[in-house]
């Protein structure tokens, strides 16, 4: 064995260790900010795993959008909402061995399927496949805006309907602010609309009320 | 031109642009769906008039391709049989139109809109000729009705919307199975290619319980014939027209169209059953209908024994064909069935409108609270008692022509259901004329009575237009009949030799 | 070596380890929606693994288009869930009991 | 010709139709000339039609309007048939419709519904006409259906009156149970006979005489009887014979014109036309003839008995013509149906005068109708008084009037007859005889005679009715005196008819009586020394005695024999047992389908029953749905679970 191939061996367990420990730490962690912190850290070390892998831009991708954007999201939520955890704990425990069977459970059987060889597993090659000369970037680039291409504009949207309906969702109109309307400031037509004319003569004198 | 398109997806456009046009105030959008509805029966007359009356082919014909890998194509088609009921149906739309004029408060845009949709997707039925495309505006056209009564119906609305809609779909979607069956068995769902299969006897007598299912519950024929008085008597005016002028002819079209030529052997072993439950419609349920006491009920159970005339009709040609050797007699029964169907939209649907015109005023259907109508209200009185006598098929009217022929033709198949189905006679005059004895005619009972308002014109206009055709069917039913010859017997030549061999 | 089975492995692990999450912090949306992150991680190295090692570039496009979806449910989820503690003034769950009828 | 025979026709129609359409345009006066004129224009045309029938050489007009339907190899046309008998019976149409529209001018002055009036007068001439012009058997159930539905519509005139609405519903039910048959009888025809029109049908008449329809297992009938007994059912119920003749005397409630045209005159008849004009057909079928002379002859006497314990003047005639039509059914039955069709001549001109002598009474006493309420008349109303006589002597059909001549033809007719039942029949006519002089001299004797019964006040205003009135009154008394003799030998013994009426060789009772006849002088002077002639004076004295001379008698005879008085007074109980009875049962019966059946079984237990069932078990399987978020999470994840082990273990 390769020096090289030892020191693979070894940052994969080291990270893969990161992973599941940080995992843990996630789901059991008793403040939710740390939770969160957590699920950053299991983030960071999927994403080296995924570079070590080849998979270079996802790698990075999921640092930057992930770690960056979303996770940071999270916090921001877990922080503002000021959530009493110790309610949040209570009976927590009484889920819990249920909890551990199944996801035993889940574990047992995955590792049945991979152990029985089934799903067709035993017939990928057991080594990575080295790129073909061209970069990972190039190359998911070029699966992505050929084959994918509608795909992919559909992602697009997916996000932009997501982006429209967070802003929607958490927009509070508030009675008592006063606000800028473009839209009712362009709809003004009559002079009314815009201005009072208020009688100013005095009509308490010769003339009767009718 | 490809009429049939138009008069499917003219309306359904028309519906769209209705509802949308419902948003913006100050715009009558009653106008937009008259326009609609008139436009739509104009496209709908060249139907007739460049009607080839010499073929029984399907006219007409367009033919897209659709989803192709089920072989479910956009295939649309009619004959003398489906032809006239698109007619009736883009007429009496119109009739719809005009009778929601005033009465509908309430969302009028959707209103409106639901009518006109349901239109186009009822002339689908009509005209479609792949089973798939058949299925699709056959359930489709549930949703507008069942909104209708649903939203603008009366106190009991949900009760009768949810009645209406489980029955037909639970009786649909047995034809759904069999159409599937069909489709695997042969590879198309060209209704047309149907009709050409040699089924086993077992196979007709399930496939012939499955489409029996459907279309018994749409005419409806007795056992499942309660949802029928509830949705009319909850449903708003309009409703009640398109359900009893259009609504019921599907079954009747359905038995002609699927039940008689795809599985003719068991038409034929099971017709002891078809005719025994027509004749239990016309006596059983013509004296139930006697002794109603909302006059839509009343109506309601009178459509059902009138259809009942027309699935005798269907049915008995078997009967006709072993008794006399000959379709002629067969030919006479089913001609009038339809004839029957087509009067009878005009006929029930009148009658519906009167009791609009009336429940407009007093906000009541029960009989008891009228009498002495026609001393305030003369010519509706009239109208009234004009459409009553058609409903009890007095010549002349339409009534008369379907009966007339019907009985005729069942003479053929058997002396004593003859006389039975000629009870209706009887039974029809004493539930219509006793109707109108008790509201119409005597003396101003209540002071309700009293205060009647006078037909305006636009409702003198509807029932004009609903006497009109309703006179010259009767008096020259040719004018029908003709268009009908051909296809009828086309269908007898072909359903009576496969099943009696 | 380092093989396939060892990264399937890796996500069976961490999705076991997300499901248990979903039990014992059942009354915590937000831990919740991080367990389902957590999910979706293992599944994409399970995509990114099958892609590498099989020479076939879809697994990680479809890792991509998770991670854009994942991101806008994390988008909504969180802002349905700011509404709901801005609505009820807490976020747990066994408080919420709407969907029965 | 066809020009003409459509102007006859449709004139009254198109009278009818701007008049009842366009009513509210014009004035009553422009309302009463359009139909006069149009009836009277079809009554000259119609002479003119019978004119060219007997001395013009016309033979008979088959002529096809247009095809009102094809059905397979069938065909259903409207068109005409003119022979002498239905140019015969187009005059006495239009004749009597004549008549009866001018007293409309005087009878109806003050009604509101005048115009309605006439519309639907119009319109009723139009149908009658239909169904008398008829070439066809459709054509004919169509004119038979449109004059029960115009008689329908006039005896329900009197809108606000509750009474006259009843018994118009009572008209168009009992006669739709006549047309029932009818129907039936037509599609019988059709069967046997493969088409509806006259000529196509009646020269196979024999050929449907042959054939057989198998009406149980065991029974077979012959095609010319089944047809003959069913049409005649739809006979019974338009020209009122037992049992369905309970719709006639309600049907009194109308206005008096009309008891006289419809239910006197011309409707009421149409049956005996029929019949006559299926002679061909009831040639071929002893049955049904029987079956016709007996139900004639039965109510010729029975019900005419109780034209004699009835208090309202016009339903003693109303009674009257049930029994005269009675008299024209039994000869027909007997194959003497010329002798029946010159009854139905003589009987439309003396009976509709009757009806409207009555009318004019009535008028005279402002709408009262009750005998007991009248006498003394005969100086206040000389007119009507004279013409009154000279109709009730030409129904009970004293010697030398028309009524005579036709009746007593009858009654020679069916001594001769062959017809199984003749001798039952033949009495039955006989002593008819004798309880039509009853009633009508009772008639007379109440109406007229004695003291005046009426208030002073009333007494004070009685005069005679203006000319309108009278002068139909005198217009229809012409024929009543004279037609008879005049019409005797040619219409009875002189084969008139041709081949529009056919009888079985050896079977025509009037060409075995003509060996007999020799000239109406010989048969009017013969009139003296017949059995009827004797029960006439009989009656005359009875009633005399009774109503003149001794007016306490019948309350006497009422209490020595009240069984047989309440048994008359309740009309023999046929009201009672068909209202009472069937349509009392029905209306039970079908309130016990629809509650019990309708809405208990299929509805209650069925339908319903289903929807509770779901919903029970609904709500037990509804538990599992806590809503909490958490749970369904849960079992989403053991679903996976349990599908990824399934997927590893299958």
């Amino acid at each position: 064995m390769s020096p090289g191939a030892i020191t693979y061996q070894a940052l994969f367990y080291l990270f893969a260790a990161g992973i599941v420990f940080s995992g843990l730490r996630v789901i059991t962690a008793r403040n939710p900010v740390h939770s969160a912190l957590f699920l950053v850290l299991a983030l960071v070390n999927a994403a080296i795993l995924w570079v070590q892998m080849g998979a270079e831009f996802l790698g990075i991708i999921l640092v930057l959008v992930y770690v960056g954007a979303v996770m940071v999201m999270f916090l921001f939520v877990v922080m503002m909402l000021d959530i009493n955890a110790a309610t949040m704990r209570k009976g927590m425990t009484r889920y819990a061995p249920l909890g551990l069977i199944i996801s035993g459970l889940i574990a047992a059987e995955i590792g049945w399927a991979l152990w029985g060889h089934y799903l067709g597993i035993a017939n990928t090659p057991h080594t990575a496949v080295a790129p073909a000369g061209i970069s990972n970037t190039e190359e998911l680039g070029r699966a992505l805006y050929t084959h994918y291409i509608y795909v992919f504009e559909i992602a697009a949207v997916i996000l932009l309907l997501g982006i429209i309906s967070a802003i929607v969702l958490t927009l509070r109109w508030r009675p008592n602010t006063r606000r800028q309307d473009i839209n009712q400031q362009l709809r003004v037509h009559k002079t009314s609309d815009h201005m009072r004319l208020v009688d100013l003569r005095d009509n308490s004198r010769g003339r009767k009320e009718s | 031109m490809p009429y049939l398109s138009l008069v499917i997806w003219i309306p359904i456009l028309g519906g769209l642009v209705v509802f949308a046009a419902a948003r913006i105030p100050k715009l009558d959008v009653r106008w937009i769906a008259l326009f609609f509805a008139v436009l739509v029966f104009g496209l709908s007359i060249p139907l007739y008039t460049e009607f080839n009356i010499h073929t029984a082919a399907m006219q007409f014909t367009e033919k897209l391709p659709w989803i192709s890998a089920y072989h479910v194509n956009y295939f649309l088609g009619v004959d003398g049989i489906a032809m006239p009921m698109i007619l009736l149906t883009t007429f009496t739309t119109i009739l719809v139109v005009l009778a929601g004029w005033k009465v509908i408060q309430y969302r009028l845009g959707q209103y409106l809109a639901a009518f006109l949709i349901m239109e186009g997707l009822m002339n689908g039925v009509f005209a479609a000729l792949n089973a798939m495309l058949f299925y699709l505006f056959w359930e489709a056209m549930l949703i507008p009705m069942f909104l209708i009564i649903g939203i603008w119906g009366g106190p009991r609305r949900i009760y009768a919307a949810i009645k209406f809609f489980l029955y037909t779909f639970i009786g649909s979607v047995l034809m759904l199975v069999a159409f599937i069956w069909l489709y695997l068995y042969s590879g198309s769902f060209n209704i047309i290619d149907f009709s050409h299969l040699q089924l086993t006897p077992t196979t007709q007598i399930l496939l012939f319980l499955a489409f029996f299912m459907a279309f018994a519950v749409k005419v409806p024929m007795v056992p499942v014939h309660t949802w029928l008085p509830d949705a009319h008597v909850e449903a708003p005016t309009g409703g009640s027209v398109i359900l009893a002028a259009i609504m019921l002819k599907m079954g009747a079209y359905g038995f002609l169209r699927f039940s008689l030529p795809v599985t003719p052997w068991a038409s034929m072993r099971l017709q002891w059953l078809m005719m025994g439950l027509s004749l239990v419609a016309i006596i059983y349920i013509g004296l139930v209908a006697l002794m109603q006491k909302d006059m839509k009920k009343l109506i309601a159970y009178s459509s059902i024994t009138h259809m009942g005339f027309v699935t005798l009709g269907f049915f008995s040609v078997f009967m006709i064909w072993a008794n006399t050797h000959s379709l002629d007699a067969g030919r006479l029964a089913v001609e009038g069935g339809l004839v029957q169907m087509i009067s009878h939209g005009l006929v029930s649907g009148a009658l519906f409108l009167c009791v609009g015109v009336l429940y407009e005023r007093m906000h009541t259907r029960a009989i008891g609270e009228y009498g002495g109508v026609i001393n305030t209200m003369p010519k509706f009185g009239y109208f009234f008692l004009f459409f009553a006598l058609a409903n009890s098929g007095l010549p002349f009217t339409s009534g008369f022509v379907g009966e007339f022929m019907v009985t005729l033709g069942v003479f053929h198949a058997n002396f004593w259901i003859a006389v039975l189905a000629a009870v209706a006679l009887i039974t029809a005059a004493s539930y219509s004329l006793w109707l109108v004895k008790r509201v119409v005619f005597g003396k101003v009972t209540s002071s309700r009575v009293a205060a009647l308002k006078i037909i305006s014109p636009r409702e003198i206009l509807i029932l004009a237009l609903l006497v009109l055709p309703t006179l010259l069917i009767g008096i020259y039913p040719e004018i029908i009949l003709r268009v009908m010859h051909a296809s009828v017997t086309h269908l007898l030549l072909q359903v009576v030799p496969a099943a009696m061999g | 070596m380092i093989g396939l089975y060892h990264y399937l492995g890796l996500g069976a692990v961490v999705f076991a380890v997300a499901v248990a999450g979903m039990f014992i912090n059942r009354k915590n949306m937000i831990l919740l929606l991080m367990c389902v992150e957590l999910m979706l991680l293992a599944v994409n190295i399970n995509f990114i693994a099958f892609s590498r090692f099989s020479g076939n570039i879809s697994g990680q496009v479809f890792v991509f288009f998770i991670l854009t979806v994942a991101a806008a449910e994390a988008a909504v989820g969180l802002a349905i869930l700011v509404v709901l503690f801005r609505n009820r003034n807490s976020i747990n769950v066994s408080e919420i009991n709407h969907l029965k009828g | 010709m066809e020009a003409i025979l459509l102007v006859i026709l449709l004139g009254p129609l198109a009278a009818s139709a701007v008049i009842l359409l366009g009513g509210e345009y014009f004035g009553r006066r422009v309302a009463h000339t359009l139909a006069i004129s149009a009836v009277f224009i079809s009554f000259v045309l119609s002479l003119y039609v019978l004119y060219q029938g007997i001395w013009g050489g016309m033979g008979r007009i088959e002529q096809t309007l247009y095809v009102w339907g094809f059905g397979g190899p069938y065909q259903f046309t409207l068109g005409f048939l003119i022979d002498r008998l239905s140019a015969l019976m187009m005059a006495i149409v239009t004749f009597v419709s004549f008549a009866v529209h001018v007293y409309t001018i005087g009878y109806m002055a003050d009604d509101s519904g005048y115009k309605r009036f006439f519309g639907y007068i119009a319109l009723f001439t139009f149908s009658m006409l239909l169904l008398v012009m008829a070439d066809n058997f459709l054509q004919l159930f169509i004119g038979w259906e449109l004059v029960g539905l115009v008689s329908y519509l006039l005896i329900g005139f009197y809108l606000k009156k509750e009474s006259a609405i009843f018994a118009g519903l009572k008209a168009f039910i009992v006669n739709r149970v006549g047309d029932f048959g009818f129907f039936i009888g037509i599609a019988t025809v059709l069967y046997f006979a493969g088409s509806l029109n006259y000529e196509t049908v009646f020269s196979q008449a024999g050929l449907i005489a042959g054939k057989h329809i198998w009406i149980t297992s065991h029974l077979a009938v012959s095609g010319a009887t089944l047809i003959g007994i069913l049409l005649f059912v739809g006979a019974m119920g338009k020209s009122a014979q037992i049992p369905l003749h309970i719709w006639l005397p309600d049907s009194m409630e109308g206005p008096t014109p009309i008891s006289a045209l419809i239910h006197a005159a011309t409707m009421v008849t149409a049956g005996v036309y029929m019949v006559a004009r299926m002679s061909p057909i009831y040639s071929h079928s002893l049955l049904a003839m029987t079956l016709v002379m007996v139900v004639g002859a039965s109510g010729a006497f029975f019900l005419g008995l109780v034209g004699i314990v009835q208090t309202d003047i016009k339903r003693v005639i109303a009674y009257s013509t049930i029994s005269q039509l009675g008299y024209m059914t039994a000869a027909l039955g007997a194959g003497a149906y010329a002798g029946g069709i010159f009854h139905l001549m003589t009987h439309a001109s003396f009976k509709a005068l009757l009806f409207l002598g009555a009318g004019s009474v009535i008028i005279a006493l402002h709408h009262e109708q009750d005998m007991r309420k009248m006498g003394g008349l005969w100086k206040r109303m000389p007119i009507t008084y004279i013409t009154f006589w000279a109709g009730s002597l030409a129904l009970i059909g004293f010697p030398g009037f028309a009524g005579y001549f036709s009746k007593d033809a009858i009654i020679d007719a069916i001594a001769h007859s062959v017809t199984p039942g003749a001798g039952y029949a033949y009495w039955m006519v006989l002593l008819g005889v004798l309880v039509t002089t009853l009633y009508t001299f009772r008639m007379i004797f109440l109406t007229f005679h004695g003291k005046p019964r009426m208030d002073a006040h009333t007494w004070e205003h009685v005069k005679e009715s203006p000319w309108v009135v009278t002068f139909p009154l005198i217009l229809l008394a012409i024929p009543s005196v004279f037609l008879g003799g005049i019409a005797l030998g040619p219409l009875d013994y002189g084969n008139f008819f041709g081949t529009s009426i056919v009888n079985r060789i050896g079977d025509n009772p009037l060409s075995l009586g003509a060996a007999d006849f020799h000239g109406a002088w010989q048969f009017f002077l013969q009139g003296f020394t017949t059995p009827a002639f004797y029960l006439i004076l009989t009656g005359i004295a009875i009633t005399w005695v009774c109503y003149i001379w001794k007016p306490g008698l019948p309350a006497a005879l009422r209490r020595r024999f009240w069984p047989i008085a309440v048994v008359l007074e309740r009309k023999f109980f046929f009201d009672e047992i068909f209202i009472g009875g069937i349509a009392r049962s029905g209306r039970e019966l079908g309130t016990f389908l629809w509650r019990f059946i309708d809405a208990g079984i299929i509805d209650g237990l069925v339908v319903n029953g289903t929807a509770r069932l779901v919903g029970a078990s609904s709500r037990v399987i509804r538990r599992l749905q806590t809503g909490y978020l958490y749970h369904y999470a849960f079992v989403m994840v053991v679903g996976l679970a349990v599908m990824v082990g399934w997927l590893i273990w299958r």
